[in-house]
């Protein structure tokens, strides 16, 4: 008896951790989503792109002595930046229709920023400020992690802030519409590129708090995280449906905590071909994602 | 020839068919008219095979075509073309016809490893034929991109040829044509027709589908609100009523 | 010389692999599963060689034949699947794949000496060519006649209708299949051929590079086999080959007295190449300038 | 054609510009190139061995340079430092390049173990052997450390410690150094080999050997049957491991404070074990001890996590505690590098170049190159021991496996301090 409440014990608990953690996914699967709901395409850079904002926040950090809060809104405005800059380099001037050379251009856009990193750091891991690193809460047998606590509610503040901007204000307006019909939102005088760049420049902000949101879970930044991220995020993304917020919020929670449940019981090695065969699970049986009612025949 | 029975298609709440019924004979020209939005795309799509049908069955030469896609219907002898132009734009004119040659007949006189790999003179003399037929003798090697918006018609209905089709569909294929190209079309038509293809011709253009079609059926909202030759249909009052408001060449 | 034939080599390599990824790009599915077909043609040949001491040519072609009929296989469920999803999905495929062999062990005693894939360290001494005294003039010899053969097939193919298919179907797929083409039956087969083609090409690679492990064949390797015919262009093959030129010769080793100039670099000169020549480095126009140049 | 032709010669014409300008000079002086990673998350390797490596060689050129062959002395000369990005095939590029189109008598390179694996096997088997047609050039690795890499091939060499007997007598100080230390637990990187390889095989088992009590997952033959017990372990003790990348680590460190160890190795490179560590201290976990990998004992490690790392113990191939590591140190510091057990190991590879050339005679002209370079592979095998930065370096030349002095070192506030030396 003893044994089992144990488990189930830190099974909770593990799963609880996993939920706090697949925040970040869920943020990084935002950004992805709504790339590709605005243009149909997918832009390889953009976890690259959270993680050198997170690097410029921390740079900044060591520079001035800043606050953590500080740093994040450093993050966040260099990302949203980066996902400006990104816009105009690989997607801006590619024909709208040709979605190979867009993912090859952002490929290329990942290796640039991965090597500037680098070329900065030397490669070296960098011990990132942890929010509260202290407030370790016990309540019975379960902790809680207070500056996972406050990541998480960022997270989820964003992601209300997010929702509003985009189906509240007349910029979300635009976005919307030429995510859903691009040539006859530009019929109705939208500016297609400015609409698609602001798209990037909110996905960059989010990525931006993502980005420093994981590096001050992890506590370091490395170079070494951006494609675990990258792939993370693309698989919460697929597991969402493409294009649906709610749906990547909810994927990337529970990714997250079907992840560590996995590294709990079945070890190491064997967590992400879990992760993987849940992807699969749903390719086969619900590819439009999470929220999706219908399986249209392809 | 086809037998349409009891269709039904639904799009979440929309009905754009609803319990529809059509027969087809072999060798004539049916004619399907009616206002914007009344179904006539979506029969299309369900006889081919894009769309199932939420009820009902498609009876093709006595077979029912349930769950048959699209490029098996055509093999049984299912062709058609589309309302707005799909060629394989970056295709040459002869490549598009090339690719289009999946016919019963093809296969079996063809070996597979030649009819994928190779080029044999049966196929030149063929596909020479079909260019011929649409005027396009001239211009084989351009890539389908590059042609005027009537050769472009005509590339995709020698393109449906090719497949050597015994029932087309021709989903508004008058569609921005001036006169004497829609009599040019007529004159095809009607040449198609004595070559044994059963046609159905979905179509806005009266001038048209009044002069070459033996039988016209027409639906409005999804359901068919008459049927019968040419005269018949001009004189009926519920295809009066259900035009009212629209011009004849919308 | 050595020095450049071994480059001949890594572009022999790196064309197969590009030209695996070819055939499906053009149906226009973009597929990072060739990273995958690769880890297993290298590891089957490998431990054909080294373990059951097989011949290279067997070797190689029992790899050829492992990694497409896996590409089969893995074709059905996955083009269900198009676009971000399949990408994803192929991703984690090659993932899947990778996992498979950093927990692959499979050691044999021969002469005193433990060989075979040994998980996380890596499969080493895999030295075929040299201990069977091929100089790297023979191995480049080798290695080209499978280059050559692969694209002068599917050259051929090109100018076949089943280039023509295979571009139709990457154009319209609804128009492709109202004309008759089996879509499923076309883009499995196109999968297939390509998983053909990266075993052999990773068969080859294993006997190159003498060591394998699981860092070799990330997501990062799949990204490079659809680089290569989307920076070469899908109009011809010879696009691929200017395109892995361009990149092993060019960018990995040409700059490589740049220092650490020269990863930065090779980001950013993808990122121009891509959107000064969308349609690839070889795309029409350059065919129209090639062609106006032979002419004169 | 015009194009490609263009393209081909303007790639033909960039790779010739690669190779170093003065490659094949006649000048008298002794050529050795060298190659790391300088571009990837791993630059920091590249960097500092190039540091290491170009000061020392300007030390021994200040001090007179090398006696040759024909008794007079010649300046070593660095002709490059190529980037080879810890990749096999480029590494390799660079072998075959260093061996076939430059004068150098030696390769330096590389740091990673998974690409010496690749790049050792490029090489010729056993020399002599005609019927293998495998590259001849001695290659001198800085580190390296994956263990059984010297048996593939008689023309590589490495600079670096043992870690069994590293490990070994880690264990038998810690053992009297800390006695309320009684037992341990640990977790590794999996997907690195060499760490994961040197925690089941090495650590653990050392650990068990010098009576330390392992209290994670039951692992019943962990002992002395080395392989059954690594399998075990692995087996075992997989859920409280994690890969290079991962982000998140409560469930290893929960585990871990569960099995309240007096002892917790952190088998792991810099990029996770800090952010294992960081985890650790997040949750309260407070071992008596904690014992990294040699790999870890770097100024990246205090980069990452200066707090969180504070106590840790690591065995390393150099620390400034003689008078030449001390000045080593401050020379290197100054061409912009860090010595660790890395770049260190390229400063002592310069002098061990200088040793071994001036036991032959190298004649150092283009003519006899290949000759010398069979030479110098002779000299520096019969080279079993040299003195290095901290102690002698020592070669078995039966096995090829290199083994060099190490000390241990702990961070202590916020510094890599040597807390013993096991030689003194």
């Amino acid at each position: 008896m003893e044994d089992f409440l144990y488990e189930a014990v830190e099974i909770i608990q593990t799963i609880w951790d996993g939920i706090l953690f697949g925040s970040t996914y869920a943020l990084i699967g935002i950004g992805f989503t709504l790339i590709f709901g605005a243009m149909g395409k997918l832009n390889m850079a953009y976890a690259g792109a959270a993680i050198a904002g997170a690097y410029v926040g921390l740079a900044v950090s060591l520079f001035f002595d800043a606050t953590i809060i500080f740093v994040f809104a450093v993050s966040a405005v260099i990302s949203t930046l980066l996902g400006y800059i990104v816009y105009q380099t690989c997607f801006r001037f590619i024909p709208t229709h040709n979605h190979l050379a867009a993912l090859m251009a952002s490929v290329g856009g990942l290796f640039f920023i991965d090597e500037l990193i680098v070329l900065a750091t030397l490669g070296s891991p960098m011990n990132f400020p942890g929010l509260f690193e202290d407030a370790y809460f016990e309540i019975g047998p379960f902790g809680i992690r207070g500056d996972l606590l406050f990541v998480f509610l960022i997270g989820i503040v964003s992601t209300l802030l997010l929702l509003y901007v985009l189906f509240k204000t007349r910029l979300g307006m635009a976005t919307r519409a030429v995510a859903q019909q691009d040539i006859a939102a530009q019929l109705c005088g939208i500016n297609i590129h400015r609409t698609n760049s602001i798209t990037f420049s909110i996905a960059g902000l989010l990525g931006g708090i993502a980005g420093a949101m994981t590096a001050a879970a992890v506590g370091v930044l490395s170079p070494v995280m951006t494609v675990p991220l990258t792939i993370k995020g693309l698989i919460v993304t697929v597991i969402g449906g493409l294009g649906s917020i709610p749906g990547a919020i909810i994927a990337g929670l529970f990714v997250g905590a079907f992840e560590n449940f996995f590294l709990y019981i079945r070890g190491i090695d064997e967590r992400d071909m879990y992760v993987v065969a849940l992807l699969f699970i749903f390719l086969i049986f619900r590819p439009n994602g999470i929220f999706s009612k219908t399986i249209n025949r392809d | 020839m086809l037998k349409i029975q009891s269709i039904s298609k639904h799009f979440g709440g929309v009905k754009a068919l609803n319990e529809l019924d059509l027969e087809v004979e072999e060798g004539e020209i049916y004619g399907v008219i009616g206002p914007n939005g009344s179904g006539k795309s979506t029969l299309v799509n369900v006889i081919c095979g894009i769309f199932l049908p939420t009820e009902g069955d498609v009876i093709f030469e006595g077979q029912i075509l349930s769950e048959n896609p699209t490029h098996q219907r055509l093999k049984k002898g299912i062709a058609r073309t589309f309302q707005n132009i799909r060629l394989f734009p970056n295709l040459t004119v002869w490549q598009n016809l090339w690719v289009a040659r999946n016919s019963v007949e093809d296969i079996k006189t063809e070996s597979s490893f030649y009819r994928w790999f190779g080029k044999s003179s049966i196929v030149k003399k063929e596909i020479e034929k079909m260019l011929e037929f649409s005027n396009l003798g001239n211009r084989a090697d351009e890539l389908a991109s590059s042609l005027a918006f009537g050769e472009q018609r005509r590339l995709e209905l020698a393109r449906a040829l090719a497949t050597k089709p015994r029932l087309l569909l021709l989903d508004e294929p008058a569609a921005g044509m001036n006169k004497d190209e829609i009599r040019d079309l007529d004159g095809r038509i009607r040449s198609m027709q004595l070559q044994g293809i059963t046609i159905i011709l979905i179509e806005h253009v009266m001038e048209l589908v009044m002069g070459v079609t033996d039988r016209i059926a027409v639906l409005n909202f999804g359901s068919k609100i008459a049927e019968g030759n040419p005269q018949e249909i001009q004189n009926n009052d519920a295809v009066q009523e259900a035009y009212l408001g629209y011009s004849e060449d919308d | 010389m050595d020095f450049y034939l071994n480059l001949i080599n890594t572009i022999g390599i790196h064309t197969m692999l590009g030209l695996s990824a070819y055939l499906l790009l053009q149906t226009g599915q973009l597929s990072l599963a060739q990273a995958g077909f690769f880890a297993v043609g290298s590891y089957t040949a490998a431990i054909l060689t080294v373990i059951f001491q097989w011949n290279i040519i067997p070797s190689v072609l029992v790899a050829m034949l492992v990694s497409g009929f896996l590409a089969f296989l893995v074709g059905f469920p996955a083009l269900r699947v198009k676009g971000l999803m399949l990408v994803v999905a192929t991703i984690a495929f090659s993932e899947f794949v990778r996992m498979f062999f950093y927990n692959l062990k499979w050691r044999v005693t021969r002469n005193g000496e433990e060989i075979g894939p040994d998980g996380t360290m890596g499969f080493a001494e895999i030295r075929y060519f040299s201990d069977n005294g091929w100089s790297n003039f023979e191995v480049t010899l080798f290695l080209w006649s499978f280059v050559i053969l692969i694209m002068g097939v599917i050259w051929w193919s090109d100018q076949s209708r089943t280039g023509a298919v295979l571009r139709a179907v990457g154009e319209d797929e609804l128009a492709a299949s109202s004309v008759g083409i089996n879509l499923t039956v076309v883009k499995v087969s196109a999968m297939t051929a390509g998983g053909f083609i990266a075993g052999i090409s990773g068969g080859l690679y294993a006997h190159q590079v003498t060591s394998l492990d699981h860092h070799s064949f990330t997501v990062l390797l799949g990204t490079f086999a659809i680089a290569y015919p989307i920076l070469g262009g899908l109009s011809n093959v010879f696009g691929t080959l200017v395109a892995v030129i361009f990149i092993q010769g060019l960018l990995v080793e040409g700059l490589r007295f740049l220092g650490d100039w020269r990863m930065i670099l090779f980001g950013l000169l993808i990122v121009l190449a891509m959107n000064f020549k969308p349609l690839g480095l070889f795309d029409k126009q350059t065919m129209d300038l090639i062609k106006k140049a032979i002419r004169v | 054609m015009k194009n490609i032709s263009k393209l081909i010669g303007a790639s033909m014409l960039l790779i010739a510009l690669s190779i170093p300008q003065n490659a094949i000079s006649g000048g008298h002086s002794l050529k050795v190139l060298g190659w790391g990673a300088k571009s990837g998350p791993l630059k920091s390797f590249g960097v500092n061995s190039e540091a290491a490596l170009r000061s020392a060689v300007a030390e021994i050129n200040a001090a007179g340079g090398v006696r040759m062959g024909d008794g007079s002395m010649a300046p070593m000369e660095v002709i490059g430092y190529e980037d080879s990005a810890c990749k096999k095939d480029e590494a390799i590029a660079i072998l075959r390049k260093t061996a076939s189109t430059t004068d150098a008598i030696v390769g330096m390179g590389t740091t990673c173990s998974g690409v010496c694996q690749a790049m050792f096997g490029v090489l010729q088997k056993k020399r002599g052997d005609d019927s293998d047609s495998g590259v001849q050039m001695p290659i001198l690795a800085d580190t390296c450390i994956r263990p059984g890499l010297a048996k593939i091939s008689d023309w590589s060499f490495r600079n670096v410690p043992n870690e069994i007997t590293m490990y070994d007598e880690l264990f038998k100080w810690i053992r009297t150094a800390y006695p309320n230390v009684k037992t341990f637990t640990g977790g590794s990187e999996t997907d690195q080999g060499h760490s994961f390889v040197t925690y089941t095989a090495i650590i653990a088992q050392m650990a068990v050997k010098h009576g330390f009590q392992w209290v994670g997952p039951p692992v019943p033959e962990l002992g002395p049957k080395v392989k059954q017990g690594m399998k075990e372990l692995q087996a075992a003790a997989k859920s409280q491991h994690w890969l290079m990348g991962d982000t998140n680590y409560t469930v290893q460190a929960r585990k871990i404070k569960k099995q309240n160890a007096d002892m917790v190795i952190v088998a792991s490179h810099p990029f996770s074990a800090c952010g294992f560590m960081k985890e650790m201290k997040r949750q309260r976990v407070k071992p008596k001890l904690m014992v990294g990998l040699t790999s870890s004992a770097s100024q990246e490690t205090l980069n990452g996590c200066m707090s969180a790392a504070e106590g840790i113990i690591i065995p390393t191939g150099f620390a400034p505690i003689t008078s030449e590591a001390k000045k080593a140190n401050s020379i290197v510091s100054k061409a912009g590098g860090f010595l660790d057990l890395h770049s260190a190991a390229a400063w002592e590879n310069a002098y061990l170049i200088k040793h071994a050339v001036e036991r032959t005679s190298i004649m150092g002209k283009p003519s006899t190159l290949q000759e010398d370079r069979r030479k110098f592979r002779n000299a520096l095998a019969s080279i079993t021991s040299q003195k290095g930065l901290i102690g002698h370096l020592t070669r078995d030349g039966s096995t090829g496996e290199a083994s060099k002095p190490y000390v241990y070192v702990q961070v202590v506030n916020g510094k890599w301090k040597v807390i013993h030396d096991p030689n003194s």
